[in-house]
């Protein structure tokens, strides 16, 4: 029950981030009768078009180490800013089509205030601080490097 | 002194290599060793980057430790 | 696609909400390739403590016709404020369990900022606005009529 | 004239049931029946509750037209 104590858990995963793993994840905390709120922030992979060409997907890569060590330390922010039960935070490596799921962040908390300004400010924290690089690629096998806006 | 440098993401593409090992001079800063990287890549000069010295993201002023791994990180785009 | 135009869809549901039926509900957003940013709020009912009781269970009732209608409405003017490309919200009626669901609201957008700031609109205009009466039943058959705060 | 008056929540369990037929004055306001209300069910004095005149929330000067809904509505616990 005390996500806090646990040692650091692996944020990256291979790949999209299936519908069922979010369900899944979900269904965990309904053992947990002190929570009243969730926000789940889901980022999706979007066909853009640039100059004519529609992205068909992003291929994730990240200093892996360094980002994993990111993540925690951003994790262990979030519980000192916000009273939280439950914390979550999912990204995938490697190739994500347009449409898929490549980022899940899950905070659990008594009040719906916490829970939903603890998932914004992990939200922003990630894509600002944490060394992940997104490569579009179209449907020419061209691709172009995306940048966090 | 030995260093690790490494490259990530679109800067991968201008070294097209991920991983090299350096020796460098004794007390070199972040800055000069920067000055270092796109006197061997020029292709650099046009590119956004940080460089994190033992994954952390510090002053240009700071010097390098010895075995220190100097990763070249473009702008991130996770999410 | 266009959810906009769609009539009112009901939002009250009998009994709680399944992570199954939120997991389709996402998995049905896949296909919609120009989302890059879903926000999800659930509420959950929670085992407070009240007087040395703990509550068991919430029973929803309504007044369902101006509630749907007022739905309606936060609805419509969540879409006029905000740039979405979707919008879905499900409330329980009747009794849900403790560690259970009784509100979905789900929003996309291409942008995190947008789908963010219309999920907590949506979620603070249903608690203000819409005549829904939560009863907390405790395990001793009493039961006490809860007030949002 | 004829209205319908329904009621929510814990106002059920003061008055006991859910629905009943009024036959009250034309030009009624909706303050003036909040006063018949409390005169019938007294005990509605200690409690907090909202009117909703054909589901919308109206001032207490506006008049209730004939064959309304009048909902008496208790604090919204919604979510």
């Amino acid at each position: 029950m005390t996500d806090k104590k646990k040692k650091p858990k692996r944020v990256f995963v291979e790949g999209p981030i299936s519908p069922e793993k979010i369900a899944t994840s979900i269904a965990h905390h309904q053992v947990k009768t002190n929570i009243g709120a969730h926000d789940i922030f889901l980022g999706q992979v979007r066909a853009d078009e640039i100059d004519g060409k529609t992205v068909q997907a992003i291929e994730y890569s990240a200093h892996e180490e360094m980002a994993e060590n990111l993540f925690h330390e951003i994790r262990e922010s979030a519980f000192e800013k916000y009273d939280l039960t439950c914390m979550h935070i999912y990204h995938s490596l490697g190739k994500v089509n347009t449409g898929e799921i490549c980022l899940f962040v899950f905070t659990s908390s008594k009040h719906r205030q916490m829970a939903m300004d603890a998932c914004r400010y992990l939200v922003e924290e990630i894509k600002a601080k944490v060394p992940v690089f997104g490569k579009e690629l179209f449907e020419d096998n061209s691709h172009q490097w995306k940048v966090n806006t | 002194m030995k260093v690790t440098v490494r490259y990530f993401g679109k800067i991968q593409e201008v070294t097209d290599l991920s991983e090299e090992h350096w020796d460098i001079a004794e007390s070199l800063t972040i800055d000069a060793f920067r000055a270092y990287l796109i006197e061997k890549y020029p292709a650099l000069k046009n590119e956004t980057y940080q460089l994190a010295v033992n994954q952390e993201l510090l002053d240009l002023n700071k010097t390098i430790p010895a075995m220190a791994e100097i990763a070249v990180l473009p702008p991130f785009s996770g999410g």
